[in-house]
C-alpha cells in the first residue's frame, strides 16, 4: 500500500508534521499485552472493589440504585448490532436503533406523563442542566429556584455549567421533614426546580412547586425518580413543563456511577427547545412505516452557536436498555417493583424506629434519613466490615445516614442490618 | 373457518430472517396480562399505601405486557434490522469507527466493575480508583498534559468543561475575554459549546488549503480573545503545520489554545497535542480508544490540561496518598463538577482495557496505519471523485461529489444511499460545511487492504453508474429494511411517541 | 486507473445488512501473514524440536490467517444468514424448540461452573456434584424413577446406554432374547440404537388410529423380547391410551420397558413414565427442559431407570456420604461408561436451572399449556389440511398435505419452503413415516397466541395460494438468504471442504 | 383458546388420558424461583468448585486442558442465532450454521491430514467407538487391538458399547516408555487403534501402528490430540484410515468434562461409512453458492435400524466454536499455541527432573508421566491447598502423577510449582 502511495515507510505518512512537534521517543507507556493478561489485570482490580450482591448488601441509594436485572434485557441490549453502531444518520440501515429509542420514547414520556421525552441525555444531572437551559431560553430569565432537596451533585453540576452563562442559582432550604420549605419568591424566573421524591427520599408537593413557578411566570421542572412513578402520579399530570431524571434504575447496573441515562420529557409546547435527538415516525419510498431522526434543525450539527444544546454523542445504549427493562418489567411488573421499593424500605424504617431511631417524617418513597446517636461515619464503617454498605452521609448532618431499601433486598436482609445497627448504638 | 378475532390485542412474533416485513412496535405485541416480570421472593411484608394517599398514581403508566419470548423476538429482530461495526465497514468520517476488541466487553461486565455503588468507601474501591489513576496517566502521557479529569461524559461535555477551565484561568488572571476563535470547518459541537460556557464564536476562515489562515487569524487577535478551540488535524483530515505559529498567536494575547480530540486517532504516539503548545485536551476515547459506540453512546470526554491549569479541574480527581492508597480529591479552585457521579465510569474502564492491550508501540502503529488506510482509499478513488485538498491526508479525507452533480445531477447524498446498498456504511456527508457535496471517509486502522479495496470500486462503480444511468441511483437503496425515508414528513407533524402515532393518522 | 489485483488474496469484509449476497468462506478471507492471535507474555523458554524430530509436522496446516475485525464480521454476519428461536416461531415437530430463558445461559457461564477441571478432586467439585445429584433427583421425581445416570450426552445416546442396561438386566437373569419392539412411528434413532445394541428391532403396526395395535403386539410377544421401546405421546402426538395393557404384555416375557422422553414435554406433571409402567427413560433436557439447541447440539439424555436396574448403571453417579460430603460412586454391576467424563456438564447445569425456575407447578403448566397449544393450532388449520388422527392431541400433531398435493400438485415440502417465506420455521416433514406428505407441528408452550393464529393464518393462505396458483408455492421461497437448494448436487459428488471445493469446477 | 376446543379447563385437555396413571398429586419439587434466586442459587454452587486460574493452577490434562480462549470467539460463539437455532433441516434459513460446519469441516481435515472431517460427535470417546463402528462395518471384523496408550476413559467407553455387539476389544500393553508395545498380533482385526500423543504424553510411532494394521487387514484409528498437531506431522499423512480425537482444546472451557466434542476425519474411502452430518457445498434455485447437510442416507432417520450410527443430535455449537477459535488462532498461532504447549510441558519437566525426579523417557508432547518417591495422592493433596492441581493419579501407579502445561502456564507459576513439589519429597 506504501508503495501504491510513493512511500517506503509509515514515517512518510508524517513527513509533512513539523519536525519540532513530533514526538522523538516512544510514547512513555507499558507495552502492549495480550487480552488475557489485561483481563487478569482488571479481575485483579476487580477483586479489589466491593461489589453489590457478591461482596455487600446496598442499602445505600443517592441516584445509584441496586435493583434485579433480567438477563433477557441484559443479553438483547448486549447484541452487537445496537453496540457497535453509530448515530443512526443513515436510517435505511439504522431502523434497530431507532425504532428502540421510538418505543424508549414513548416508555419515558408515558413514566413521566410528558407529551414527549427525548432519546437520552448524559445522565440526571446533564439532564438537569438541559431542562434548566430550556427554561433559560424560553423565558429569557436566567434566575433559577431550586429546591434543596434536589440530589446536591446535580446542583453542583448546574452550578458549574451555569456559571459559564451567569445562571443566577437561589436554593430553597429543605425543612425537618426533608421537604421544600419555598418561602415565598418573588420576581421573575425561567425555572422552579423539585425533586420528585426529591434526594432524601420525601415525596415533595408537586402541586405547591406549580404555584410558586406561577408565581414567577416560570417553568417546573421536576426531577423525577422513574421507579417512585409505578406509585406516584405522573409529574406530567401534576403541571411539569419538564420532567427529567436519573434512568440508572431502569435497567442500568451501578457501574460505579456511569455510564447512566438521563431522563428527559416535556410538554409539545418545547418541542422545539428540546435537548438531544428525537426519533420520529415516518414512512419510506414504498410507503411502509419507518423511523428517524427527527427535527434536526435544534441540534448544534446544523444550528451550530445556535444550537439549544451542544449534546452529540448521548447515552444511546442505555436508553435501548432502559427500553428493554421496561418491557421485561411491563405495565403490572413496573408497578410491583415500585411497590416492593417502597414496602422494603418502609419495613427498614420501621425496623429502625422499634429500635428507636427517629426517622423523617414525611410521606417517603424508597429512601429517607435517619438520625443515629453517634456519628454516622463509624456506624457505616463497622458496618462495611459486616457486608453491608449502610447508606450513604448527609452533608452537613454528621449523625445522619440516608438509607434506602429496593425490592432486591429481602425481609432477612433488612432484619439482619437494623440488628447490626441496633448493636452499633 | 376459525377467525383470530377472539385473540386480538397483539401481533404474531414472527418475521422473515431476512426481507423487509416491518417489526410491529413493542405497543403493538402488547397483550393484556401478558408479563415477562418474575419476582424474586423476599418475604418482605406489604406496606399500607395509604400514608402517600394525594400522591398515588391514578392512571398506572401503560407500558407493554409482553411475554419475555416474545420480548426477545422483538429486540432481536430489531437488533437484525441495523448495521453496525460488527457486521461491515462503517467509514463515517469524524466518526472513527473502528472494530472494538471483544475483550473489553468482559472487563466491562466483570462484577466488581460493573456492580460496584458510586457511594462505596475509597477503600472499598482501590481497584476502581486505580483504574481511573492509571487512564488518567495513559492519557496525559498520550496527550502531553499535566493532569485531566474523567468526568465529561462525551466530547461535547468535554468541550463545555474544557471552555470552563479557561474561563476561569482567566477570571483567576481578573481577566473576562469574550471571544472564542473557531475554524469554519469546525464541528458544531465546538461552537454550540462556546455558547454554552457564556462566550462569542468567532469564525476564522480556512485558506485554499484547507488549512487555517495564519493571515486571517492574525486580523482576528486581540485582547477580547479567550482562546481558540482546533481539531489538528482537522475535519479535513489535513494536519495543520502553522499550528505553532497559530498557538503562539492565541498565546500571545494570553488566550489559551484548546484541543479538540476527536481526531486524536490519527496522531498517537506522533505528535502531541501538549508539544503543539495546546492548553486543554479533550479526547473521544469512543473514537480513538475503541469504546464502543452504542448506537450513539455512551461515550468519555476526558479533558486533559496544563500544569497552569489543574488546580480548576473538576472534583473529584484520583490522588495518592503517602501510604500508598488512593483518595478522592478536591482541586482548590475547581469549577466543580460536571458529572452527578465520576463520569461514565465503565466507559472508561474499556478505553484503560483497549490501551493496556496495544501498549505504546501499538497505539502509534495503530495512527499509523489509520493515515495510510485513508491515503490509499483517496488514492484509490481520486480519479473518480473530486479531492478539493491535496497532498498526504491524515486518518481521513473529504471528497466532493460536485463534478459528479455537475454532470450528472447526483448528489452526495445518492452516492451514500447507494453505497448502503453495496453493504457498506455511508460517509459522512455535507460535512464539514466548507466542502460542497462533501463525503468524508475515515477507513480507520482496522479495515483490510480487502476492505478498502472493496469500499473503492464500489465508490469507483457508482461513479461510473452517475454518468451513465444516473437515475439508477435516485432509486437506491432498494434492498435496505427501508428504502429512503420521507425525512420532511417526520419534522412536519412529529410523531416521536406511540401515542401520538396511535392520535395521528396511520402512516401509510 | 488503480486495481485491486496488487491486494488479491482475500475479499472486502463488508455485505449488506439484508439481502442475499453470499458470505465468503474464512477461507476466502485469509490473507498470508495476518493474524487475530495475540499470546500473553509467560517467560517460558523455547524448547529445542530436536528432540521430536522425526515427528514434526512438514506442512503445517492451512488455517485462515484473518484479522480479529474480519473474523467477527464473518461470524457475525454468518449468524445474520439463520434463522433460530430468537427471531421467531420454530414449530418443528419432535423436536420441542420451546424459548430457552437466558438466565441460564449466565449460570453456563459462572467461572466456578466453565472453568472446571474434571479431574479436580471431590472437595473441591462439592458445588457441581450437588448440581448433578439435584437433577438427578428432579428427573427421577418428574419420570418417576429411582436413579439415573446423567452421562448419555443427547438422546440417542440415552437410547443405547438403556439398551445397554436392558441387556445387562438380561443376562444377570442368565437371559438373552433377542428382539426389540419398536412401533413403525419410532425415530430413526430407536432402530438404529437398537442394532448398535446388539438387539433386532421389530416392527410394530400403528393401528388405524395411530396408536400401538394391541392385537398386533400381542402376536409378536415371545420369550425372545428382551423389550419394548416406546414414546407416549408417541410421534403423531397421540398419547397411547393402552399403555398399561401394552407393557404388562412386555413385562408378562419378563421385557423389559423403554421410554423415549423425547416427547416428555406433553406430560411433566401429568403422567409419569414410571407410573406407566416404564423401567428405563430417557430424557432429552435440550427439548423439554429448555436448553438451546445450538444448532443441533450440545444435548444431553440422561437415563432413569427403576429400582431393579439402578446397579447396572454407568458409574460414576453422585451419592451422599454419611458425613454430608458428595462423592462419586460406581455401582458394582455397571455397563461402564458411557462418556470420556461426566456427561454434557454445563448442559446438565442448564436444564437444572430451568427446573428450578418453573419449579414443580410451572413445570406442569409447561405441559399444559404446550399441548393447549398444539390442539389450538390444529383446530386452527383442519379446515385446510387432512388431520389424519382425530381426538385430542398432545404437544404435537401431524397434518397431511395429501389431499392438497392431490388436486394441485403442491406438496409437503412446497408449504414448509413457503413457510418459510412467510418467516416462519418449517414444521418436519415426511416424518413420521406412516404418515403420507406428513406435516408435524409442535408450537411449543412459549409461543402466544397471536403468533399461532399468525402461523395459522399462514398456513391457510397457503393451502388457498395452493388451490388457485399452486405454481407459485413451487417457486418458494424467494426471499430468504438462499432459494431452494439442488441437494442431489451435493449428494452426487460432495464437495465437503475447502480444498474438495477449490479442486472441484466452480459451484456456479 | 379452551373455549375455542370446546373445553373448560386445562385438565379437559388430558381427559383421554387413563385415570389410574394419572398423577394425582403435584410435583414433590420446589416451588419455582425467579431467575434472581436461581442465579444466586447457581452462585453459591459455583463457590464451592475451584476454577482454573480463579482457585487453582491447573498442571493436570487427560483429555481436558486450560487454553487461553479469546473474548472475541466466545462472543461469536454464544450468538443466539447459533445457539437457539435446531439441527439445518432447511437450508435456505440455516446458512450461518451450515457454512459454519463446512469451515469446521475443512478445518479438522486439514489438521488431521485426512480428506474429510464429519460435523461433530458428542465427544472424543464417543469418535474413538464411531470410528470403530466404522472400522467393524467396512472390514466385517469385530476385533479391535488398541494400545493401552489410549485415554482409559475412551477404552472403557468403548468397552461398554461395544459390548451390545460383542466386540473382540484386545488392549496393547505400553512399556516403561510409555509406549505402546505391540507385540506381533496375528490374525485379521477390524482396527488398531493408537493415541498420537497418547494419553501419557508419549508420541507414539505411528508409522509402527499402521504396519501392525497392515499384518492384520484393518484400518487404523488414531485418537489424536488436535493441539499436537501444530508441531506433529499429521496421522493422515501417516497413513491413518481415520482420525479421531477430543476438541475441547480448540476453544471450549473446561466446563467439568462437558460438552466437549467429538472430532471425526476419515478418508474418502469410507465417506460412505462416516458416522453423523456431513455438510456439502452446492448451489441454489438461482445458482449461488449454498450449503446443506448431504449423504443424508448414511443417517438413522432414513437408514433407520441400517443406520451407520444413531448420532441425530451432536455438538454443533462445540463444532461452530472451535471453527471461531481456530480462524482466531489462524495458521501462525495455531502452531505458535502448540509449539508453547510444547516448550511449557518440557520447561516443567526439565524443573523436575533437576530436583531429582523422573520423568518418562520417550518424546512427549504436552503431558507427561512423572515418578515420585512417596505415594502421588498425598503430594496432589498438598499441592491442591496451596492453589495448584497437580496432575492426575495414574491408575495402578501410586508413585506416579501425569502432568501437563500450557500456553497459558508462566514461567512463575511452572517454578512456584516445581519448589513446591520439590518441598513435598
Ligand atoms: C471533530 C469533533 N469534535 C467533537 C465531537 C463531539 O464529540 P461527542 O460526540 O463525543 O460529544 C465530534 C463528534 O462527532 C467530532 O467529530
Ligand atoms: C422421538 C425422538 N426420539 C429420539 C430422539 C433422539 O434424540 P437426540 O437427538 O437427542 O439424540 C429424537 C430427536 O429428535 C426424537 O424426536
Amino acid at each position: 500500500m506504501l508503495a501504491d502511495l510513493g512511500m517506503g515507510s509509515l514515517e512518510d505518512l508524517f513527513a509533512h508534521v513539523p519536525k519540532e512537534i513530533r514526538l522523538q521517543r516512544p510514547l512513555a507507556l507499558e507495552k502492549g499485552r495480550s487480552e488475557f493478561e489485561v483481563r487478569e489485570w482488571f479481575s485483579g482490580m476487580a477483586r479489589r472493589n466491593s461489589a453489590a450482591r457478591r461482596d455487600l448488601v446496598i442499602f445505600a441509594g443517592g441516584g445509584a440504585y441496586d435493583h434485579d436485572l433480567s438477563s433477557a434485557a441484559r443479553a438483547l441490549g448486549g447484541q452487537s448490532a445496537f453496540v457497535t453502531a453509530y448515530t443512526p444518520y443513515q436510517p435505511e440501515v439504522s431502523q434497530g436503533v431507532l425504532q428502540a429509542l421510538f418505543e424508549y420514547q414513548t416508555l419515558v414520556a408515558r413514566i413521566f406523563g410528558t407529551d414527549v421525552a427525548n432519546a437520552s441525555l448524559y445522565d440526571g444531572a446533564a439532564a438537569l442542566v438541559e431542562a434548566v437551559n430550556l427554561a433559560v431560553g424560553a423565558t429569557g430569565s436566567s434566575r433559577v429556584i431550586a429546591s434543596g432537596g434536589v440530589n446536591p451533585a446535580y446542583l453542583e453540576t448546574l452550578a458549574t455549567f451555569g456559571a459559564g452563562r451567569s445562571l443566577e442559582l437561589e436554593v430553597a432550604a429543605t425543612d425537618e421533614r426533608e421537604a421544600t420549605a419555598w418561602g415565598a419568591p418573588s420576581g421573575q424566573a425561567a425555572a422552579v426546580v423539585v425533586g420528585y421524591p426529591n434526594y432524601f427520599g420525601t415525596i415533595e408537593d408537586v402541586a405547591e412547586a406549580r404555584t410558586v413557578a406561577n408565581d414567577l411566570g416560570a417553568l417546573l421542572v421536576v426531577v423525577a425518580d422513574p421507579v417512585a412513578l409505578g406509585l406516584l402520579e405522573a409529574p406530567g399530570a401534576l403541571g411539569a413543563d419538564i420532567v427529567v431524571g436519573e434512568g440508572q434504575s431502569l435497567g442500568i447496573p451501578l457501574s460505579f456511577g456511569g455510564p447512566y441515562l438521563g431522563l428527559f420529557g416535556a410538554s409539545t409546547r418545547y418541542l422545539r427547545l428540546i435537548p438531544g435527538r428525537l426519533v420520529g415516525e415516518t414512512v419510506d419510498a414504498d410507503g411502509r412505516t419507518a423511523f428517524v431522526t427527527t427535527l434536526r434543525t435544534r441540534e448544534q450539527d446544523i444550528r451550530r452557536e445556535r444550537a439549544t444544546s451542544n449534546v452529540c454523542t448521548n447515552q444511546t445504549l442505555m436508553a435501548i436498555q432502559a427500553a428493554i427493562h421496561l418491557s421485561w418489567l411491563g405495565k403490572e411488573g413496573y408497578q410491583e417493583v415500585s411497590r416492593r421499593c417502597y414496602n422494603a424500605a418502609h419495613y427498614l424504617a420501621s425496623r429502625l424506629e422499634t429500635i428507636g431511631l427517629r426517622v423523617s417524617s414525611a410521606p417517603f418513597f424508597r429512601e429517607f434519613v435517619v438520625e443515629l446517636p453517634i456519628p454516622a461515619e463509624a456506624v457505616r464503617s463497622r458496618l462495611f466490615d459486616q457486608g453491608f454498605l449502610a447508606g450513604l452521609a448527609v452533608r452537613g448532618r454528621p449523625n445522619h445516614l440516608l438509607l434506602t431499601a429496593t425490592e432486591a433486598h429481602t425481609r432477612e436482609e433488612i432484619d439482619r442490618f437494623s440488628d447490626l445497627i441496633a448493636k452499633e448504638i | 373457518m376459525p377467525v383470530t378475532g377472539d385473540h386480538a390485542g397483539g401481533r404474531a412474533s414472527s418475521a422473515p430472517l431476512v426481507g423487509r416485513e416491518s417489526e410491529p412496535t413493542i405497543f403493538e405485541l402488547s397483550v393484556p396480562g401478558r408479563l415477562a416480570y418474575y419476582a424474586r421472593s423476599t418475604g418482605v411484608p406489604e406496606w399500607p399505601a395509604s400514608e402517600i394517599g394525594a400522591h398515588l398514581r391514578r392512571e398506572p403508566a401503560e407500558l407493554p405486557e409482553v411475554s419475555e419470548r416474545d420480548l426477545v423476538a422483538h429486540f432481536t429482530r430489531l437488533a437484525a434490522r441495523n448495521y453496525s461495526v460488527d457486521v461491515g465497514s462503517y467509514p463515517l468520517g469524524s466518526c472513527t469507527m473502528k472494530y472494538n476488541p471483544k475483550f473489553a466487553d468482559e472487563v466491562a461486565e466483570m462484577e466488581g466493575i460493573s456492580r460496584v455503588h458510586p457511594g462505596t468507601p475509597e477503600r472499598a474501591i482501590q481497584g476502581w480508583l486505580e483504574i481511573l489513576s492509571s487512564l488518567e496517566s495513559y492519557i496525559c502521557t498520550i496527550t502531553g498534559m499535566a493532569a485531566a479529569t474523567l468526568q465529561p461524559p462525551a466530547g461535547a461535555a468535554g468541550e463545555l468543561t474544557g471552555l470552563l477551565l479557561m474561563k476561569a484561568y482567566h477570571r483567576s488572571k481578573k481577566r473576562d475575554p469574550r471571544k472564542v476563535l473557531i475554524p469554519d470547518s469546525a464541528h458544531g459541537t465546538n461552537p454550540a459549546s462556546v455558547t454554552l460556557a457564556g462566550f462569542e464564536a468567532v469564525t476564522v476562515p480556512s485558506g485554499p488549503d484547507g488549512l487555517v489562515s495564519v493571515e486571517a487569524l492574525r486580523s482576528l487577535i486581540d485582547g477580547d480573545i479567550a482562546g481558540i478551540m482546533l481539531t489538528n488535524p482537522n475535519t479535513l483530515g489535513l494536519f495543520e503545520t502553522k499550528i505553532v505559529e497559530i498557538l503562539e498567536l492565541v498565546h500571545g494575547v494570553d488566550g489559551l489554545a484548546y484541543y479538540d480530540g476527536a481526531n486524536l486517532n490519527a496522531i498517537v504516539g506522533v505528535v502531541r497535542p501538549g508539544d503543539m503548545g495546546f492548553d486543554i485536551v479533550h479526547s473521544n476515547l469512543h473514537k480513538t480508544f475503541a469504546t464502543p459506540h452504542g448506537g450513539g453512546g455512551p461515550g468519555a470526554g476526558p479533558v486533559a490540561v496544563a500544569e497552569k491549569l489543574v488546580r480548576f479541574l473538576p472534583g473529584p480527581l484520583v490522588r495518592r496518598e503517602t501510604g500508598g492508597d488512593l483518595r478522592w480529591h478536591y482541586p482548590e479552585e475547581s469549577i466543580g463538577r460536571v458529572h452527578g457521579f465520576y463520569g461514565n465510569a465503565v466507559v472508561l474502564a474499556r478505553a484503560l482495557a483497549f490501551m493496556r492491550y496495544l501498549g505504546g508501540e501499538g497505539l502509534k502503529r495503530m495512527s499509523e496505519l489509520a493515515v495510510l488506510n485513508a491515503n490509499w482509499l483517496r488514492w484509490r478513488i481520486q480519479d473518480s471523485y473530486t479531492i478539493p485538498y491535496g497532498g498526504v491526508c491524515m486518518h481521513e479525507f473529504v471528497a466532493s461529489a460536485s463534478s459528479i452533480k455537475k454532470s450528472s445531477g447526483v448528489r452526495a447524498l445518492d452516492i451514500a444511499k447507494s453505497l448502503l446498498e453495496e453493504g457498506f456504511h455511508a460517509p459522512t456527508v455535507y460535512f464539514p460545511l466548507v466542502v460542497e457535496e462533501a463525503l468524508m471517509f475515515e477507513p480507520t486502522e482496522t479495515e483490510s487492504p480487502q476492505t478498502l479495496a472493496g469500499l473503492a470500486d464500489s465508490l469507483i462503480r457508482l461513479a461510473v453508474i452517475a454518468s451513465e444511468n444516473p437515475e439508477l441511483l435516485a432509486e437506491r437503496p432498494l434492498r435496505t429494511p427501508v428504502r429512503r425515508l420521507d425525512e420532511a414528513r417526520a419534522a412536519r407533524k412529529p410523531v416521536l411517541t406511540e401515542d401520538q402515532r396511535t392520535a395521528a393518522p396511520s402512516a401509510s
